[in-house]
């Protein structure tokens, strides 16, 4: 497949050409920069920031893994994250799918409505979820960040579920109707299977945005709910600690491992782009 | 065979495979298909016939159950199922791009209806195994859809469609993505089935030789409305409208004033003075009509050469195309006009060369008159790409 | 339709009703008013906060566009295997908290910082530049926050282009450049607009990048609706200035809605 | 008001980080041990938290750490409980500055900010001694940082406009503004993290600053080149105060005692050097190496916060001072 | 007009519009063209007909200058252009879905390739109006393509492939994606633009009739190499192989062996013992070949009528189909084979009923000796969908 897209370069598509990949390579290095310098200071062995570090060690991590709260609220912001990939895959899915297989008046406005929390600030949201969840006792429950982060996520996974719904021949639905199944089954056996490229993209785009998320987590958890990202900025109050840095460095290799090892995975759907 | 659509009752046609009572449907100010008045018998083989729009599709997806009509009921075997949902009206589809699962085997396509059906595994691998081997592809089961030939893959649709027993199957454009070899193969190959199995199908295609081919009745469709329905040689020999002479086969039509009644009616027309015709209903004296000749009854003569046939006209040649099996010779009329005359391909009789001059004739039997309005539309039937 | 309903409802309850909570907020204290309002319209401090934010978005955004534009057209060109490693630098950004990232960004871009350091050595001691505690600051830190929000939408409109238009082009003598300007950048449009006002929407929210990376004049909208919640405890006022801010936003999602519906994210036409 | 059961539980807030965990050591456990009463640790004391928790009657902290000039804020919205008066006037008698033993917080220790620098830069004679000094940018050319607060700008700049520490409230608030329009050419970077007052300096993307001993001291233990001029600091205090409504307010109040208490004041800023003792029998106690690093009520170099004129002025004040600072 | 590949020096071609200079193309392992050689003179309406996969938008792009042949050279007007770029050919060229550019109004889309060679504005406004007026669509310059038919749209693909006057135009199955009706009106338009401009027009499709109706000569492809060239009627009635002759037009094929030759060849065959057939350079006494008549060739003659054809066949008759201009027969031979007939459609001439005992008869003449190798593949010229 790589070949073809080559070969036909010849006329049809360039590979991008030498001044589109060169720009390119720089904005890359641009996007990068900080976790090269982020990277090397994570293996630093003092209590403050340094660059270049003066002697190399896994300090850092050793205070990240086994001392304070920093695990603890890891895995609150897995939890969370989890809980909101999961909420938002249901009703970001199910709401795409509604968009687009659905003919009704003022879909578009419909639409519209759908995706805005993406485009409210997000400071507004956070205000209003935390006004809101405390009267009705939700503030500091790991329920109502899940909430939170869910009203944040969903946006991302209906556009991103849309797209891939597009891809979906509506007739293969509607053959598996009309051979008798019905619309939770053909949903189960059919759409959802064909989804799974999105799904998988959609559920990594959501688990990402609720794991990274900070202002709405900073309002609505407390203490006992409080995540990852919320424990990272409230560290930075009086003093700033370079376990940060040790995080940053986790979270990069995560992402490297899931990424690399979804596309080896990914073999055989080159095509579904 | 022929069901008169509205002049008839409609409460006798509940004991058809499928009745439509006076179907419409509308897409807001769109009328997909208009008041439609349609009844099927059991193991038909009809065909939806129509240029792109007319509503061929709406027509087929209302008794699918996948559009809901804005009036009008639908009866299959004698139950109103207007407000059943498509799963449960026991029928088959076929898909213009054959909608098969691109994620699961053959085996699961096809096993995918009997598995909704609950029906246990050892049964589903016999039935499965038989309906792959009357479309003749035993072997396939455990392919992709994707690792099968474009030809194979319309069998395997097929298959899925027949395996769970539907007593009525709807195909749209099944043939249409196919090139015209192999279409012509899978065109005897379903026809073969339908006979195997006698089942009611009911077949869109805007491919008029298609419908040709395969039909037992015709159902041609223009502009949501149906224009005319019969057997392919009624609709063929017998259109009722200009549109109708036109959308099957290729025509030759001029324009008349109706001059006289009698064993055959005469008609003054600018080309050629005065035509005999096969006697109209629709023929009063004076009245403009269109008169309509298939290129294929058309013979075309030296000069001088002699024929029996009771309309002649000369003309000049002006150009011959092979077709392959047919011949396309085009000739000009003193008045400008341009007729096309269709003879066999036959390599030792070479058409006159153009410029020549020649007369084309053809019997007054087979000559029709139309009415003069109702052609096709400038440039009907075309989608925007 | 019923599949649209769980999400409807849903978006009532945890998004409709706490902004009507904000807007209830911002209009009574003890009484109605509209005394926050008329502050937030007429006093200085909030209209140049307005205008900082209104030009430090569109600034960051335009920026983004520019920088963005050249990755997604190099993932466009990429098989779509390697596309998804290369896109892997895209998504980096994510992991690394802005805090942590403004300090890199000193050590980076900062008046002894490696390209500083870099400048002076090739073109002498006066060469550096301040690229930081400014406009530039904040534009960087917006921008690296924002590539992401805009190379995707790019990079899907360029995907969804038939690459037989660009043979067409070729094939009637168009050299690449002029197929570019003329064929691919105006097909990519779609994705361009929808990115750039997400960006803009984006950046109307930020706050913390703003406070640590920029200058003294720097100061957004958001800072503000920070600053009264947490600081002057006059959430009135801070929910005045956050329906403000929504209303600026609104005027950009109903742009959004003409300039293309549903083109968000560069769905296909 | 209830009563401390053995099977009480508190929630404390404080500002995180290293710091927090010290005092973890050094008071909670302590306390736990002595009391029974379970003490969980919550960081972040963020006053809007509070307001919103008291607004709608949904308290869960008991008891938080806050900053002296902004937490009067608190108390004149009605979001504080009052503390009992004999327990007042106890930690009154004790106190160092018994003004920050307010009924409704207690200032149980302060920090000191002061000008920092980085010695390698501008060794001794090369920096400013005192507010005037870094007020005057003609005789100590250098980009200054400071805070983009209101409180603690007004301070540095009436004591670098000649007033004295002891003259200072009520401020002229004028004048300090008059005063401050003098040096903000010369400012480079409104500091909003703290931390950040440490790394701009270790950067030098700053040549003097504002900043705390306490984070200067770690600073310096973990290498980074810094040095913070003793001599004319401004000291604030750190208070603790409970949310009104709070269900553990007797509980709350026993902490606080505990928080006041001698040995445990000693043995904190011993730790975390730069942190000063309210307890004045621990202030007393400490070594004169520490000592030399924290004013004395007395010292006339150093300013004391005074947190009730601030409780009066912050809010509009606040306002004024960001319409200032950007234009 | 016929060029002999291979056999011929080469040089000589250079002074015709196109040579292909023993190009091939592989993919890897895939040869999409085996070595070909192939001229193209001045003006001619040359169409490259084939099977799907065959290599005809492979041969087309290598003289597009889209991919690069992996050996041999191309020459246009004398010149070696197998390495300049696409941009410098001068080329023309129509794809199947048009590519014209959305963003564009039908104008821009016209003058585009007008400002790429810098021409002033005012003469691009005269340009674009004449290749307009040349189409048939004076009026629509505003309109962007979405807002035209799919024919429409064709003509202005078209319109901008002249605008520019390239001495070449190639055209990959531009009528592809049509239907039949508007596909023969566009076929004559073509055809018309080819006459009235005089330009060389390289055309690929996999429709046989398209192929025969337009081309003044058809190069035939079968996996990646000409399997034979020539005019329409060449191919038609001369096919060298059986490939050939079951690609372009309907054709009845017999096993046979030489039994013996003279003014006409005789052959033994299954069915019906001896026949006679045209004389062909192959006939080898004892040789096995196939026989080869088309099913228009064929005359269906009730049981005792006579004819004085030289072959004659006793049959039973199984099925008719009416095609429109043309009825289809299918008759059952003695050894259970099946023939076709193809006659012309008269209303009044209904074809035998199924059943009824027939012959058909054919003249030598009509009758073709090809070898026995070489047929069609099965199944071949499927695309997966
Ligand atoms: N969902 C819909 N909304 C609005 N109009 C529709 C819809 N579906 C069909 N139509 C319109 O109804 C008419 C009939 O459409 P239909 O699909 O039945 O035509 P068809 O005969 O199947 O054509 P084709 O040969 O192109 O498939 C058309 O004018 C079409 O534009
Ligand atoms: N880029 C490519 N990479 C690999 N194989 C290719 C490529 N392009 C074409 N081929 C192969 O080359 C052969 C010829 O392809 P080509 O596109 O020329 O066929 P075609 O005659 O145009 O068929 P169609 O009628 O389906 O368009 C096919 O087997 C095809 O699979
Ligand atoms: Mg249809
Ligand atoms: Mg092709």
């Amino acid at each position: 497949m790589a070949q073809n897209v080559r070969e036909s370069s010849v006329g049809g598509r360039p590979g991008a050409p030498l001044a589109a990949a060169v720009s390119a390579w720089v904005i890359y290095l641009f996007l990068i920069m900080p976790s090269l310098v982020v990277i090397p200071m994570s293996f630093g062995d003092k209590d403050e920031f340094m660059f270049p570090p003066e002697s190399l060690s896994f300090y850092l991590y050793g205070q990240y893994f086994f001392e304070s709260t920093w695990m603890a609220t890891t895995l609150q912001s897995f939890e969370v994250a989890i809980l909101t990939t999961f909420l938002s895959l249901l009703f970001g899915v199910t709401a795409a799918y509604g968009v687009v297989r659905g003919n009704f008046p003022g879909k578009r406005f419909v639409t519209l409505f759908l995706l805005s929390p993406i485009l409210v600030p997000v400071i507004v949201v956070a205000l209003g979820l935390y006004l809101y969840f405390s009267t009705l006792g939700l503030s500091g429950t790991t329920f109502g960040l899940v909430l939170g982060h869910t009203v944040h996520a969903t946006p991302f996974v209906i556009v991103i579920a849309m797209a891939g719904l597009r891809h979906v021949d509506p007739n293969l639905e509607a053959a598996a109707r009309l051979m008798g199944a019905s619309h939770v089954l053909t949903l189960r056996k059919v759409t959802l299977p064909l989804l799974k490229p999105t799904l998988i993209a959609g559920s990594l785009f959501a688990f990402l945005i609720s794991f990274d998320e900070v202002v709405i987590a900073y309002f609505v958890s407390n203490t006992t709910t409080e995540t990852l990202p919320v424990k990272m900025y409230s560290a930075i109050q009086w003093e700033i600690s370079p376990v940060l840095a040790a995080i940053s460095t986790l979270l990069i290799v995560l992402s490297l491992v899931i990424c690399v090892s979804g596309t080896a995975l990914q073999k055989d759907d080159e095509k579904g782009e | 065979m022929v069901l008169e659509p509205r002049t008839e009752g409609g409460s006798e046609h509940r004991d058809r495979k499928v009745w439509l009572e006076s179907c419409a449907k509308h897409y807001g100010s769109v009328v997909a298909l208009a008041e439609v008045e349609l009844a099927v018998e059991d193991g038909e083989f009809l065909t939806l016939l129509g240029p792109s729009g007319s509503g061929k599709t709406t027509l087929l997806n209302l008794i699918a159950g996948m559009v809901q009509p804005t009036s009008g009921r639908i009866w299959i075997d004698g139950a109103d199922i207007t407000r059943v949902p498509p799963s449960k009206r026991g029928i088959g589809m076929v898909f213009q791009n054959y909608a098969l699962m691109p994620h699961m085997t053959v085996f699961e396509n096809i096993a995918f209806p009997l598995r909704v059906r609950k029906m246990a595994e050892a049964e589903i691998r016999r039935k499965v195994g038989e309906v792959l081997d009357i479309v003749r592809l035993p072997d396939v089961g455990k392919r992709k859809p994707s690792e099968l030939s474009g030809g194979q893959q319309q069998r395997i649709a097929i298959a899925r469609c027949i395996v769970y027993n539907p007593s009525i199957i709807l195909m749209d454009e099944p043939l249409g993505a196919l090139d015209k070899k192999l279409r012509e193969e899978l065109q005897l190959e379903l026809k073969q089935l339908h006979t195997q199995l006698g089942i009611t199908v009911l077949y869109v295609t805007h491919d008029q030789e298609e419908a040709l081919t395969m039909s037992d009745r015709i159902v041609l469709l223009n502009h949501g409305k149906i224009e005319q329905m019969g057997p392919p040689d009624e609709l063929y020999f017998q259109p009722r409208t200009l549109f109708a002479a036109e959308f099957l086969g290729d025509s030759n039509i001029f324009d008349g004033t109706v001059a006289g009644l009698g064993e055959f009616v005469s008609v003054y027309s600018e080309p050629g003075a005065s035509m005999m015709a096969r006697p109209a209903p629709i023929a009063e004296i004076g009245k403009a009509v269109k008169v309509l000749v298939r290129p294929e009854n058309l013979t075309l003569l030296r000069q001088c050469e002699e024929s029996g046939l009771a309309n002649r006209l000369s003309a000049e040649m002006v150009d011959s195309i092979i077709l392959g099996g047919v011949i396309k010779c085009y000739v000009r009329l003193s008045d400008d006009t341009t007729v096309v005359v269709q003879e066999l391909t036959k390599a030792e009789r070479a058409p006159p060369p153009p410029g020549s001059k020649v007369s084309v004739a053809w019997s007054a039997e087979d000559t029709l008159i139309l009415p003069a309005v109702g052609g096709m539309t400038e440039g009907g039937g075309t989608a925007a790409a | 339709m019923i599949f649209v309903a769980p999400f409807f409802l849903f978006m009532g309850a945890v998004f409709l009703l706490p902004l009507a909570f904000i807007f209830y907020t911002s209009v009574v204290a003890d009484a109605f008013t509209l005394d926050y309002y008329i502050k937030a319209f007429t006093g200085a401090l909030y209209l140049r906060v307005a205008w900082t934010t209104f030009e430090i978005s569109v600034v960051s955004a335009l920026t983004t566009l520019v920088l963005s534009y050249p990755v997604a057209y190099h993932l466009s060109r990429q098989p779509p295997k390697r596309r998804v490693l290369w896109a892997l630098f895209v998504l980096l950004p994510f992991y690394t908290s802005i805090l942590v990232k403004s300090f890199a960004f000193t050590v980076i871009l900062g008046h002894n910082g490696i390209v500083n350091d870099i400048l002076r050595f090739m073109f002498g001691p006066e060469a550096g530049i301040k690229m930081l505690f400014n406009r530039t600051g904040v534009v960087i830190g917006l921008t690296h926050y924002l590539i992401p929000f805009m190379v995707f939408p790019i990079l899907a409109s360029l995907l969804a282009q038939d690459p037989v238009l660009h043979r067409a082009a070729e094939v009637m003598g168009a050299k690449p450049w002029r197929i570019f300007w003329r064929v691919t950048f105006p097909l990519s449009l779609p994705g361009v607009i929808a990115g750039t006002l997400l960006c803009v929407i984006l950046s109307f929210g930020m706050f913390i990048t703003p406070a640590l990376l920029g200058g003294r004049k720097d100061m957004m909208m958001a800072n503000l609706v920070d600053f009264h919640i947490k600081e002057t405890l006059n959430w009135n006022m801070a929910s005045a200035v956050a329906i403000v801010l929504l209303l600026l936003s609104s005027v950009f999602i109903l742009l959004l809605a003409q300039v293309r519906g549903g083109q968000l994210f560069g769905e296909r036409h | 008001p209830g009563k401390a059961k053995a099977s009480e539980k508190i929630v404390w807030v404080g500002w995180g980080g290293s710091t927090q965990a010290v005092q973890q050591e050094i008071f909670i456990k302590p306390f736990t041990k002595e009391t029974g009463i379970e003490v969980i640790s919550a960081s972040g004391p963020n006053r809007a938290k509070i307001k919103a928790m008291v607004d709608t009657g949904n308290v869960e902290w008991d008891l938080v750490n806050m900053m002296g000039a902004t937490a009067t804020g608190l108390a004149k919205e009605g979001l504080l409980e009052t503390i009992d008066s004999d327990l007042l006037a106890k930690w009154r008698g004790q106190s160092l500055q018994p003004d920050w033993i307010k009924d409704w917080a207690v200032g149980w220790y302060y920090w000191s900010g002061g000008i920092g620098y980085d010695p390698k830069r501008h060794p001794m004679g090369k920096h400013p001694r005192s507010w005037p000094d870094f007020w005057n940018a003609d005789k100590f050319p250098g980009r200054r940082g400071l805070r983009p607060r209101v409180n603690e700008n007004l301070e540095l700049a009436l004591m670098a406009d000649g007033v004295k520490p002891k003259d200072l409230y009520p401020l002229d608030v004028e004048r300090a503004f008059k005063s401050l329009d003098r040096i903000k050419p010369h400012v480079a970077k409104w500091i909003k993290a703290t931390s950040q007052t440490i790394t701009l300096i270790q950067n030098n993307e700053v040549d003097f600053d504002l900043t705390y001993s306490a984070r200067v001291e770690s600073a310096k233990a973990s290498g980074i080149s810094i040095e913070l001029v003793y001599d004319s600091l401004l000291c604030e205090s750190g208070l603790m105060g409970i949310p009104k409504g709070s269900k553990n307010k007797s509980a709350a109040m026993k902490l606080i005692d505990f928080f006041m208490r001698e040995k445990p004041q000693k043995a904190w800023c011993e730790n975390r050097i730069g942190y000063g003792p309210q307890n004045t029998k621990a202030l007393a106690a400490l070594s004169p190496a520490l000592k030399a690093k924290l004013p004395s009520a007395d010292d006339p170099s150093t300013a004391w916060v005074n947190i009730d004129w601030w409780g009066d002025h912050y809010g509009a004040l606040s306002e004024r001072f960001k319409e200032w600072l950007i234009t």
